[in-house]
């Protein structure tokens, strides 16, 4: 990794940094848009052209409020905990390819599948860990409902994920995507609604909606939070969300790579991996807007007793499919 | 700064003793017809989110305490509307035992909307004015 | 797991709400547009001050004693107190010589109460000052 | 379902020397005076005879000396009135609870306000005032006017409520606090939570108290039309039509037909948004924004048939002693049937939605259950009652305006849980709609107002309205002048507030939104 400047470029500008966070701004516009159109309401149309720049409007006010740090509350991790998780996320997205090579080009190595699923767990613990340190009654609540229902979709998710990793023979993301010519999810399509299902949990939309259910426990863990550090938790959990469907496009829908008509490769996987990952926010924030939410055992039922044999049995009939598409 | 200030005003609702039409109202500002959330406006679940206090009803001595603890556990800048007789000066309920009168009996108001209920119309034309003062380089909540 | 058993007739709102997507928002933008109002609407009163004999009716009669007799040239006139007003026009159907009308002036949202008192002078026939 | 005389009979008979006088209200409202002691034997004997019966209110109202209790108890079609005094000095009384639990929460209510102690009572603390209301001063009586509480009280400023300190210390204490975006109102419920189960709850009210019964003394009959309106926003013209109804009876005054019609208009379209609000905001509770955008949406079609014709969206001001304000134009007619057919084609989508939903129904069914005996113990009225069974409905029992000569019938699910009561709020629309149809087809000619003088003559009254939370209860003593001696208000969220005390324990926390919302809590109803 020769540290010139068209590293520096990647890495801060295009498919790194710049690119994450406006792509995730213009993702919360789109999610926005399209819930309240589901709801027959128009959504923000003031703040830029149709309302384009309200995610940012929100993030630059919430950095202008000010700072408020409850009394008792442990301070080191109240302060860092937002920060360091969005880090961890927007770091994970370096494993991702965006326009047909890694962020860091060469940074793919086999297994760092695994590397992007535990990264992303992590985070998900300091999301407890940011609640669990203001000393607000509801986000404690909020914290300990964190946990139990991320920690225990992790599960799942892993091993809905090793599926493609299967019939691609290999755990490197940027391989994975190479070998779909035919995407996987057409060839698994169970693997993949599970996987859509999962990812509603995993961030915590509508059906699994309980940690910061606005009802019952004020806002969960982000209830303490002010200033500065709301508008890094919010980012945070945009970040993630982006994250999970590029996971799913680069797993399932083939990642970048589609037919190039003409001109610069880059350009037209870019244009195929915004518009894959645009689909499948889509039909995420479909489902936020045709379920209710569960209740907390109920949620932790639909986890062990539904998501974790059938996400079993896909792997199995994945094998079987595996190996009769290319016997040993 | 102040266009961001501007184009995301979240919004807090508390009714400190209210018959609830004008809760009934500012709910209804969420629904499809009137949907403030052209103008980037939000229901925050909790103070620390809001930069508006939208109040209605009259204040009652047991709620008093309350609605100052909430505007004192918004951040700055913060800003109060007052929606309806009741909030502006205790409307009809003005005078009874368990009544302290008018929000600004106890926190700064800034905006007064009359009205029993003001139309949905009327409360967003408060929330426009206000934005406007805003604009104007109006200080929260100093007189 | 009766999850399951209960699938079974899919719920209307999968079909609804894809076909509210593509139907027009149901947003009245009001800033821009001004609604249409019914004309029977309890907006702001119109006093007629040619009209007004200064008998105090509407003033005993008011639930939320949002009006004040005020001395105007001599002559005691109804004074609005719009912050206190609940708008149920019982003094526009207690007055003798129903000086007082409702009209569809609906936005009074102001930044200061002081000109939330409506003077006798100034809202005469026209309709008031603001 | 014994009829009033039999009752009437049953008590004469075992009570026998024990009544004092016994006289009629009005025409089918027998009142029946009996010894302090001997109160207790009576209300027991009338809930004998009919086993359908309830407590429906307790007044109190000051005598000078004495203070008089009124058990109204509410039998099938009519309401007996069971009265005993108390001396004023150390008035004491015995407690009811035991016979029927659901009069803990209006004894507490005169406890607090008239200063009389129930003996056996379960809990008596304070209820509706706030913690540090001085334990001598009671708001209701005579001798204590508006003017010098403020002295009494000495710093008339704000007031601190108590901590709550669980007493078991394993149980989490979690305070439903004042502010919380669960409730449009300020309410506070803490619940003593073991793990995920409730384990007790302790209901605080009295954060919407603006002593209207208090105001009310102090304002002449038509300003009280304005003051008790605005009891409860959502259902202000059944407020405004009780009173009414229950003035017109002490007078005498016959309201003219178009005036009878037009006011079932107005209250059939008052519960139609009403309910549409509910279940919109039940949507909400349980995290189903969609269907809360949507309830709400076509909600403004009834919103706008409102405005058109009373002037104001909400408050309705609309009915008066007499009659009603304003007359319906021949040309609205139309256009108000043709939104009354779009709003129907919506119902039949929400039906569809409701029976089928499945996270829906995951979150409402078996949730909160409520078995008839209960309800009929805990005397719950409306559509929380009629949501486990109970047949009871004031617009049948007892018809008013002009529901005596319109068809509807009256809507009863038996499975008692959350799903249920919102399923009789929904064919409940139906119903209206129905309702409006029927009053608009048959709308008689004539004066829609009779002109009624300012001062009523001595006498007393009780007036019943079916609200869209259930029976609303007012009963009216005029002394002669033009100020009212004593209104009394029992609004019907304060009947069912007990129930959710026994509905919530033994629950899920995360079923507390769910079970609260489907009892359709009114708390400016439930504090007047």
């Amino acid at each position: 990794m020769s540290l010139d400047l068209n590293f520096v470029f990647r890495v801060l500008v295009f498919p790194g940094f710049a690119f994450i966070l406006l792509f995730t701004m213009f993702c919360d516009w789109v999610e926005r848009k399209i819930e309240a159109r589901m709801q027959n309401r128009m959504g923000p149309i003031y703040t830029g052209p149709v309302g384009v720049l309200q995610p940012l409007a929100d993030f630059i006010k919430l950095l202008t409020k000010e700072d408020i740090v409850p009394f008792n509350a442990k301070n080191f991790v109240f302060r860092f905990a937002p920060i360091v998780s969005l880090s961890i996320f927007v770091f994970s997205f370096a494993f991702l390819p965006i326009d047909g090579a890694s962020v860091v080009s060469g940074s793919n190595f086999e297994g760092d599948l695994i590397l992007v699923l535990t990264l992303v767990s992590i985070a998900n613990f300091l999301l407890f860990l940011s609640g669990w340190s203001s000393t607000n009654p509801y986000s404690a609540i909020g914290a300990t409902r964190v946990l139990t229902q991320l920690l225990g979709y992790d599960i799942p998710l892993f091993i809905l994920a090793l599926a493609p990793a299967f019939l691609a023979g290999s755990l490197n993301i940027a391989a994975i995507a190479n070998k779909q010519y035919v995407p996987f999810a057409f060839l698994i399509p169970w693997t993949f609604a599970l996987f859509i299902i999962n990812l509603q949990a995993e961030l915590e939309k509508d059906p699994f909606d309980v940690p910061h259910a606005e009802t019952e426990i004020v806002a969960g863990y982000e209830t303490e939070y002010t200033g500065r550090r709301l508008a890094f938790l919010k980012l945070a959990k945009d970040v993630q969300m982006v994250l999970g469907a590029a996971i799913a496009v680069e797993l399932f829908l083939g990642g970048p790579y589609g037919p190039i008509f003409y001109g610069l490769s880059a350009v037209w996987y870019t244009l195929w991996f915004v518009l894959k990952l645009l689909i499948v926010v889509v039909v995420t924030e479909y489902l936020t807007c045709i379920f209710a939410r569960l209740r907390i055992d109920q949620v932790l039922v639909v986890n062990w007793k539904l998501l974790l044999p059938l996400a079993l049995l896909s792997l199995a009939v994945t094998v079987g499919v595996g190996l009769w598409l290319n016997p040993l | 700064m102040k266009w961001a200030r501007l184009k995301s005003p979240w919004v807090l609702h508390f009714n400190s003793g209210a018959c609830n039409a004008c809760d009934i109202e500012v709910v209804a500002l969420l629904t499809p017809r009137y949907d403030v959330e052209r103008f980037g406006i939000l229901l925050e679940p909790s103070p620390r989110h809001a930069d508006i206090l939208l109040t209605t009803g009259v204040v009652t001595r047991q709620c008093a305490d309350r609605l100052k603890r909430i505007y004192e556990q918004m951040p700055e800048p913060k800003f109060v509307i007052a929606i309806g007789a009741c909030a502006c000066s205790g409307g009809v309920f003005e005078g009874n035992y368990n009544v302290i009168g008018g929000v600004d009996k106890v926190i700064p108001v800034d905006v007064y909307i009359p009205g029993c209920p003001p139309k949905p119309e009327a409360i967003i034309d408060g929330v426009v004015k206000l934005l406007k003062s805003i604009e104007g380089g109006k200080q929260s909540g100093k007189r | 797991m009766k999850v399951k058993r209960e699938m079974a007739k899919l719920s209307p709102i999968l079909r609804e709400v894809i076909s509210q997507v593509f139907k027009k928002p149901a947003t009245r933008r009001y800033p821009e547009v001004k609604p249409k109002v019914p004309a029977g609407l309890r907006g702001r009163q119109i006093f007629d001050i040619t009209l007004c004999i200064s008998c105090g009716l509407c003033a005993r009669d008011c639930p939320a004693k949002a009006i004040e007799m005020v001395d105007v040239e001599g002559k005691m006139r109804p004074l609005f107190h719009l912050d206190r007003c609940i708008f149920c026009y019982q003094c526009a159907e207690s007055c003798p010589r129903n000086a007082i009308k409702s009209s569809e002036i609906f936005e009074l949202a102001s930044t200061n109460k002081s000109d939330l008192v409506v003077k006798p002078k100034e809202n005469s026939v026209s309709g008031g000052s603001q | 379902m014994a009829s009033a005389d039999k009752i009437l009979k049953a008590l004469s008979d075992s009570l026998g020397k024990r009544i004092i006088q016994t006289r009629t209200l009005q025409p089918g409202k027998s009142y029946i005076q009996v010894q302090t002691g001997a109160h207790k034997d009576a209300v027991r004997i009338v809930l004998q005879e009919d086993n359908e019966a309830g407590v429906s209110a307790i007044t109190g109202v000051d005598l000078g000396e004495t203070i008089e209790l009124m058990y109204h108890i509410r039998t099938c079609d009519t309401i007996i009135t069971i009265g005993a005094e108390v001396p004023k000095k150390d008035a004491k009384i015995e407690s009811i609870t035991d016979i029927f639990p659901g009069a803990n929460f209006h004894e507490r209510e005169v406890s607090d306000l008239f200063g009389v102690t129930f003996e056996g009572h379960p809990n008596p603390k304070r209820l509706i005032l706030p913690e540090d209301w001085p334990e001598n001063v009671f708001p209701l009586r005579k001798e204590v006017s508006v003017a010098n509480i403020p002295s009494k009280i000495g710093n008339f400023g704000v007031s601190k409520d108590e901590k709550h300190v669980s007493s078991e210390e394993r149980l989490v204490n979690i305070v439903l606090g004042p502010q919380h975006p669960a409730l449009i109102e300020p309410e506070k419920f803490s619940l003593r939570v073991d793990g995920e189960i409730v384990r007790g709850v302790e209901p605080r009210i009295g954060y919407v108290h603006r002593g209207i019964e208090k105001a009310a003394e102090s304002r002449t009959y038509l300003q009280d039309i304005y003051l008790v309106e605005r009891i409860c926003g959502i259902c202000n013209a059944c407020h405004a039509a009780c009173f009414c109804q229950t003035v017109e009876a002490i007078m005498g005054v016959s309201v003219p037909p178009r005036a009878r019609y037009l006011r079932t208009i107005i209250l059939e379209l008052n519960r139609i948004h009403s309910h549409m609000l509910l279940l919109g905001h039940a949507g909400l509770e349980i995290g189903y924004e969609t269907l809360f955008h949507y309830m709400w949406r076509d909600r403004e079609l009834i919103m706008d048939i409102m405005e058109a014709l009373t002037g104001n969206r909400v408050i309705a001001s609309f009915i008066t002693i007499g009659g009603v304000r304003r007359d319906l134009k021949e040309e609205d007619v139309p256009k108000i049937k043709a939104e009354l057919t779009k709003l129907k084609e919506r119902l039949s989508f929400y039906k569809n939605l409701f029976e089928s939903d499945s996270t829906l129904k995951m979150r409402t069914r078996n949730v909160g259950v409520l078995s008839k005996q209960d309800a009929l113990k805990l005397g719950v009225v409306g559509p929380v009652a009629r949501g486990s069974g109970v047949n009871m409905d004031v617009r049948r029992d007892e018809p008013y305006a002009a529901y005596n000569e319109i068809p509807f019938n009256v809507i009863t699910y038996d499975e008692g849980d959350s799903w249920a009561r919102l399923m009789v709020r929904l064919d409940e629309v139906g119903e209206s709609v129905n309702i409006i149809q029927y009053a608009l087809d048959h709308l008689p000619t004539g004066p829609y107002r009779v002109r009624v003088p300012r001062t009523v003559p001595t006498g007393e009254a009780i007036g019943r309205v079916e609200a869209p939370r259930g029976e609303l209860f007012y009963y009216v003593k005029s002394n002669g002048t033009a100020y009212p001696e004593r209104v009394k208000v029992r609004t019907p969220t304060f009947a069912n507030i007990l129930s959710f005390v026994h509905i919530a324990e033994g629950g899920n926390v995360a079923d507390v939104p769910a079970s609260f919302v489907s009892l359709d809590p009114c708390f400016s109803c439930t504090d007047r």
